[in-house]
């Protein structure tokens, strides 16, 4: 099945907000558009549909690596080294607490980052439609899906005020990398 | 002299004492009895060297195990793995570490003088007394060949050698028939800044009172410390 | 960790009048529901004075070991009746909305303060005089340790009573005024409200007033605390010089006071008709003041236990073996179960926070952790047989305090008496403070915003 | 007190990324000046390796000096970014929105170069490779994790990675809106750090969640890390740094010197830039008054530290005591110390009309790290002047020009790297900056209206 997007730009905040709400009248759900901004807006205010996420797993992983590492480095090197300094046990705890605390904490940190990217799909080549004014402050809608329902919703971001429309090139992704201007 | 010819130990300049800088392994601190008229005061001696603790307070703070114990319950410094953080310096209560600020010195001829079982420490590490390590290897290793147990005077250290009053006495803890274990017995035996727990290898035998029965010329009472002693245990 | 977003925030709307009807029938009235409760309380507390006059006259004051377990009731309740009005105090200063209604509940706990200082008067007499031994005041000429102590747990205890007086004054108007049917009321009510009728000048007055008050009581309470703790348990130990005790005492109090709030509002909302102000998303949000404690307290100590393992004199040995390792080693895992780890393993998930049960009990925890950690801090002291001498020395590391009947009956009783105290408050002070709910209403509204509804917060300076 | 000023996103870009995309003449100078300091630096670290440790004034037993009094001071004012960041984005402070990534991108900065005094300071800096990771396991040279000075890298390293990735994470937006508005090689580097980034519901989500996630997982590293300095001191025997309270009392002096290095930094980058209508005097007002509750914790534990040190009545503490309070230079440290860390500052910022005077805030908050800078100096060089009662090896400490150099030209270099981060990246987060445009309102209340701002979720 060829899937279709179209982005919809809209200078006006309100105007975005209409258009998804008479696509969701118009039996568009949630799950087929997505909102672009130059900044977060509250959940739900165009009655999109929630992203479901993971990223509550990265960081336990990431503890979990970076406790069994910081573990391994200090109980390894004091056993296989035993060298007596000071009295002290060859197994110190308290100074391996230490250095497991700061392990467990950079692998969770590490580990939320990727996260992070990961949940967000980034980075990605490029989305299949895409316009540079969205960071300039406009709002994006992209539609994508059964060529019918796309066209479908052109027409109602047409209707509700979008400053310009655009279908997507098919198959293909924009890079951007590129500069628009050379192509 | 005898432990900067034994150990390789650069001749310390008059700005190196000017700076605080000065390396002296072994050093003899002198402290003046209270005394407005300074005639009457009189020094104390109190001969400073490392005391190769048993919980050594130096050991634990160096990132590198450039400094450990070593199974004879010597504090050993290893240069080559020393970077210089100085760590060990500061956690030193007797201020008996030195560090190299700059490289050694030695006048022409000297180098030709220099101790071949001793290594010559470059700039930035530190170093400090060894018990002259040098020493105790090659007694252990002689009586072994022998095939006898280690006795009182297998072992000397170039301080004890050569400090003729023996004030410095070196043996082996371990046996109690040795003169250390003995005088380490005695009352007069105190460790230095034995309160912080360092459990020092080297004691101090404090100094008689001119009122007990020992007759020394010297006056007052007071911790004049004398013999600093090692315990040591000899493996195999 | 992060909250998921949730669809939006869902507390019942509740109106100013409302507010007024609800914390006015709980004064007016006489609250014979749990009469029984109250008397049962009153009696204990009785008990408790009892044995503490008993323990007076038997053991007089020379005996330091007869009274260890009432300087330990007594930092006890220092540590939660008196540290509850704190977070009032600190939500106030950080101009929170949700403190609303909790101010009160958390005010009221200082109606208790009385009883810390009853306690406090025997050990007046049974501490030892400050000269010769490591304390604050060095070399100070007379009166310390135990005149200074007396004096700022003085102002203290006054404190917190002014404290909840100054912000229940406008509701203390809202109940005269509703009580023209009942004379005698009217005029208990008038006299407490001291002709309040709520005009501008008398509403900033009040403001400035309870801002100032309360910062004095906080910087009051940080500085009782050191010192008493101070005082009264570490200086005992010869050799225990960390100094960084005061602030781990302050901190496990601020702890315990939150602990006590969340338990009082768990109480309230079950059993005290509060289940519409009392939400799940108040829990919530204290519970996240409760985790941090918990991790600070953590830090606290071992920041502590860390200088003393790694420093390894044999004095500071000895310290260790007694506070936390040998003679206290059970008080002091149970207390870092309670304190710390259980709390943390409980409280780390966003989900249990949001619940109303998950913090009530991770607060009942902490309540008996630190009534273990009083054990340990001060039976290790109190136990101490010399504490002029200058080093812990290891054959003097005195015996696990173990208490007499007395001591028992002592421990029981305060804190009965301090739960009577604050039973009686609750039934003079409306609750939950009316002025503030009402207050607020009005700045928090619901907003569409696009296709969402928002909730906005008014942030007046 | 409506002192925010209604713009559009576009208009926001335009002023936020002048500091991109324009060079003005003042740049040029910044950076000119800067560079010698940088330049002075280097040709100081270049003296100091060559020629040893011998250069500074150290001796036996002052084997610390200057350069580690510069350790912990960078370091400590690398802890008032993440400070800041994540504790007013855990509070949801409105007011934290332009302060933020000034403050992580001078975490990173100065905590780098706080990383670099402790191996620099070592008497052999180029075998510093056993010390600090990576380490050396193929010929099972380990390091010894009971030392501090293996705690020290572990911490710093963690904390250097989570405050980078911190800023990375809330700059990929941003770069995104650079990468939209250049051409050309410039627009294809942007476009790879931006990693894609297209701003859709499910990427604003996650940025969000990833603020709160990160900063509270990065306050109890930034919390272990100046914790863990101090126990460079704490755990060793020597008298005066031998302290239970170091570990708090540490952090809190950290918070309070980098939040005052906020301050000036807030206050230069608003006349520098001219970003008036982004950093504005209700945002020092905010962070004023912060700092007089930080400022009284830090008084607290100072308190505690110096009874504590008296109290116990050892004459080897009191010997150091002895030093630090009545002998030159160590009283008048501590006068300045009390005076100028605490008793001007704060006595000027409980007037309301001084917090939101930003100029005083400017010259107070320098004052705050001036003595701070001093309260580390006092902290650690006399305890090891003064080291035991054995007085025959009591010494002193006179520092060098070489050692001078070096921190005089830490803050030229840390203040150099920022403005030239600042004319590669935002200093301000743009998107953050729209958001709070977005979430501002006003509720009227009778006549009055009040600001009031939407409750983030």
């Amino acid at each position: 099945m060829a899937d279709r997007a179209v982005i919809g730009v809209f200078e006006d905040v309100d105007d975005a907000a209409s258009a998804t709400q008479s696509m969701l009248d118009n039996g568009i759900s949630g799950e087929d558009f997505d909102i672009l901004s130059s900044s977060p807006f509250p959940h739900g205010s165009f009655g999109e549909a929630e992203r479901h996420h993971n990223l509550y797993v990265f960081p336990l992983i990431g503890a979990a690596c970076g406790f069994i590492t910081g573990v391994l480095i200090t109980a390894g090197t004091q056993i296989s080294w035993p060298l007596v300094t000071g009295g002290k046990p060859i197994l110190s705890i308290p100074p391996m607490l230490v250095i497991m605390y700061e392990g467990t904490m950079l692998g969770a940190i590490i580990f939320t980052v990727l996260g992070v990217l990961f949940e967000s799909r980034i980075p990605s080549a490029g989305p299949r439609v895409y316009d540079p004014r969205v960071t300039a402050g406009y709002i994006g809608v992209i539609v994508s899906g059964a060529e019918e329902m796309v066209r479908r919703a052109a027409q109602i971001m047409t209707d509700s005020g979008a400053e310009d429309v655009k279908f997507d090139e098919e198959g293909k992704t924009i890079n951007l990398l590129e500069d628009p201007e050379d192509q | 002299m005898a432990c900067q010819a034994e150990n390789n130990i650069p001749i310390n300049e008059e700005s190196a004492f000017r700076e605080n800088r000065a390396i002296e392994w072994i050093r003899i601190e002198r402290y003046w009895t209270d005394s407005e008229d300074f005639a009457e005061s009189s020094p104390q001696y109190l001969p400073m060297t490392c005391q190769h603790c048993g919980n050594a307070p130096c050991e634990p703070v160096c990132p590198v195990y450039a400094t450990y114990h070593t199974p004879d319950g010597l504090n050993a410094q290893i240069y080559n793995r020393c970077i210089g953080t100085r760590y060990c310096g500061n956690n030193c209560p007797w201020n008996v570490r030195y560090f190299n600020y700059h490289d050694p010195k030695f006048e022409d001829t000297f180098t030709n003088h220099l101790n071949p079982d001793v290594t010559v420490r470059s700039r930035g590490i530190m170093e400090k007394c060894s018990m002259c390590v040098q020493r105790i290897r090659r007694g252990v290793r002689e009586a072994r060949y022998d095939g006898r147990e280690l006795q009182d005077g297998d072992i000397m250290p170039a301080c004890a050698q050569t400090c003729p009053t023996n004030a410095i006495i070196f043996g082996d803890l371990n046996n109690p028939d040795s003169q250390v274990s003995q005088m380490v017995a005695s009352d007069r035996n105190y460790e230095l800044f034995g309160e912080l727990g360092t459990a020092p290898g080297l004691t101090y035998l404090a100094k008689v009172d001119v009122d007990a029965e020992e007759h020394s010329e010297e006056e007052e009472h007071a911790a004049v410390p004398q013999s600093p002693v090692i315990w040591m245990t000899v493996n195999g | 960790m992060a909250e998921h977003a949730h669809a939006g925030h869902v507390a019942p709307e509740i109106t100013a009048r409302q507010t007024i009807e609800d914390a006015t029938r709980r004064v007016v009235s006489t609250g014979a529901k749990f009469a029984t409760l109250d008397i049962a309380l009153g009696v204990l507390g009785a008990i408790g004075l009892i044995a503490l006059v008993l323990n007076l006259i038997i053991e007089g004051t020379g005996n330091r070991e007869a009274w260890g377990y009432t300087a330990i009731v007594a930092g006890y309740l220092m540590s939660s009746v008196l540290s509850a009005p704190i977070l009032a105090v600190l939500l106030r200063l950080t101009r929170s909305d949700w403190r609303r209604p909790l101010s009160r509940i958390a005010e009221i706990q200082a109606a208790a303060g009385i009883v810390v200082y009853i306690l406090y008067l025997p050990l007046f007499f049974a501490i030892p005089e400050a000269e010769g031994r490591f304390t604050v005041w060095v070399e100070w000429p007379w009166g310390a340790p135990g005149f200074f102590s007396a004096v700022v747990l003085g102002l203290l205890v006054f404190g917190g009573y002014a404290l909840l007086y100054i912000s229940a004054i406008p509701d203390f108007a809202i109940v005269r005024d509703r009580s023209h049917d009942n004379l005698p009321r009217f005029e208990r009510y008038s006299r407490l409200a001291r002709g309040w009728y709520g005009n501008l000048r008398q509403w900033s007055v009040h403001r400035a007033g309870l801002g100032v008050l309360g910062g004095a009581y906080l910087i009051l309470y940080i500085w009782t605390v050191s010192l008493f703790f101070w005082d009264f348990g570490l200086s005992l130990v010869p050799s225990w010089r960390s100094s960084v005790f005061p602030g781990f005492a302050a901190m496990s109090s601020l702890q315990t006071g939150l602990a006590l709030i969340i338990v009082t509002m768990y109480a309230l909302q079950r059993w005290g008709g509060l289940q519409d102000y009392l939400t799940w998303d108040y829990f919530w949000s204290i519970s996240k003041l409760l985790l941090t404690t918990s991790l600070l307290w953590f830090y606290l100590w071992f920041s502590e236990f860390m200088i003393y393992w790694y420093g390894r004199k044999p004095d500071e040995i000895n310290v260790l073996e007694l506070v936390m390792f040998d003679v206290y080693g059970l008080p002091m895992l149970l207390t870092f179960l309670l304190n710390f780890a259980l709390p943390l393993f409980i409280l780390m998930w966003n989900r249990v926070r949001k619940t109303i049960g998950g913090p009530t009990l991770v607060a009942c925890l902490v309540l008996v952790g630190t009534f273990i950690d009083r054990l340990r801090i001060f039976g290790a002291a109190w136990g101490v047989e010399n504490p002029f001498a200058h080093e812990m020395e290891a054959d003097n590391i005195p015996d696990f305090l173990v208490p007499s009947v007395l001591d028992i009956l002592i421990v029981i009783g305060s804190l009965a008496a301090a739960a009577f105290c604050v039973r009686m408050a609750l039934r003079i002070v409306p609750l939950p403070s009316i002025w503030e709910v009402s207050g607020g209403i009005g700045l928090r509204v619901r907003r569409q915003y696009l296709n969402h509804p928002v909730t906005v917060i008014a942030k007046p300076e | 007190m409506q002192e925010r000023v209604i713009m559009s996103d576009q208009e926001i870009n335009n002023e936020l990324l002048r500091s991109v995309f324009e060079h003005p003449l003042r740049f040029w100078v910044g950076a000119g000046v800067l560079g010698i300091f940088a330049a002075m630096w280097l040709i100081s670290l270049s003296w100091l390796i060559y020629w040893g440790v011998g250069v500074t004034g150290l001796n036996r037993p002052v084997y610390w000096g200057f350069l580690i009094t510069n350790f912990v001071f960078w370091v400590g004012i690398s802890h008032a970014g993440t400070m800041i960041s994540s504790i007013l984005r855990l509070t949801q402070a409105e007011w934290r929105r332009p302060v933020v990534r000034a403050a992580e991108v001078m975490t990173v900065f100065s905590l780098g170069t706080a990383a670099l005094f402790p191996l620099i300071h070592t008497g052999r800096p180029w075998r510093a490779v056993y010390w600090v990771f990576p380490y050396d396991f193929m010929r099972d040279v380990f390091p010894n994790v009971r030392s501090p000075l293996i705690w020290d890298p572990s911490a710093i390293f963690t904390y250097l990675t989570g405050s980078a990735l911190f800023v990375y994470t809330a700059l990929i937006p941003d770069l995104a809106v650079i990468r939209d508005r250049s051409t050309g090689l410039r627009r294809t580097i942007y476009g790879a750090l931006a990693l894609g980034w297209t701003g859709n519901t499910r990427q604003w989500k996650l940025q969000g969640i990833a603020g709160v996630l990160i900063s509270a997982l990065i306050l109890p590293v930034f919390v272990s890390v100046h914790s863990i300095v101090s126990w460079d001191f704490a755990v060793s025997i020597v008298p005066i740094w031998h302290a239970t309270v170091f570990a708090p009392y540490f952090v809190v002096g950290a918070v309070h010197s980098g939040v005052s290095a906020v301050l000036t930094l807030m206050a230069g980058m608003r006349w520098f830039f001219k970003w008036e209508k982004f950093i504005r005097p209700e945002h020092f007002d905010a962070v004023g008054r912060l700092l007089i509750v930080i400022a009284t914790v830090w008084l607290y534990f100072f308190f505690l530290d110096f009874v504590f040190a008296i109290a116990a009545e050892e004459t080897r503490e009191l010997a150091v005591m002895e030093r630090r309070v009545f002998e030159w230079p160590y009283w008048f440290l501590l006068v300045e110390i009390i005076i100028l860390g605490y008793l001007i500052p704060v006595g000027m910022w409980l007037k309301r009309s001084v917090r939101r005077n930003i100029k005083l805030m400017f010259w107070s908050s320098l004052l705050v790290n001036v003595a701070m800078w001093s309260e580390r100096y006092w902290l650690i060089v006399p305890g090891i002047e003064r080291k035991y009662e054995l007085k025959f090896s009591w010494s002193f400490y006179n520092p060098q020009l070489v050692e001078l150099g070096l921190v005089v030209g830490s803050f030229g270099i840390v203040v150099f790297l920022l403005l030239m981060f600042s004319k590669l990246f935002p200093p301000i987060v743009l998107w953050e900056e729209k958001e709070g445009q977005r979430f501002a309102a006003n509720v009227k209340i009778g006549q009055a209206v009040v600001p009031a701002i939407v409750k983030e979720e």
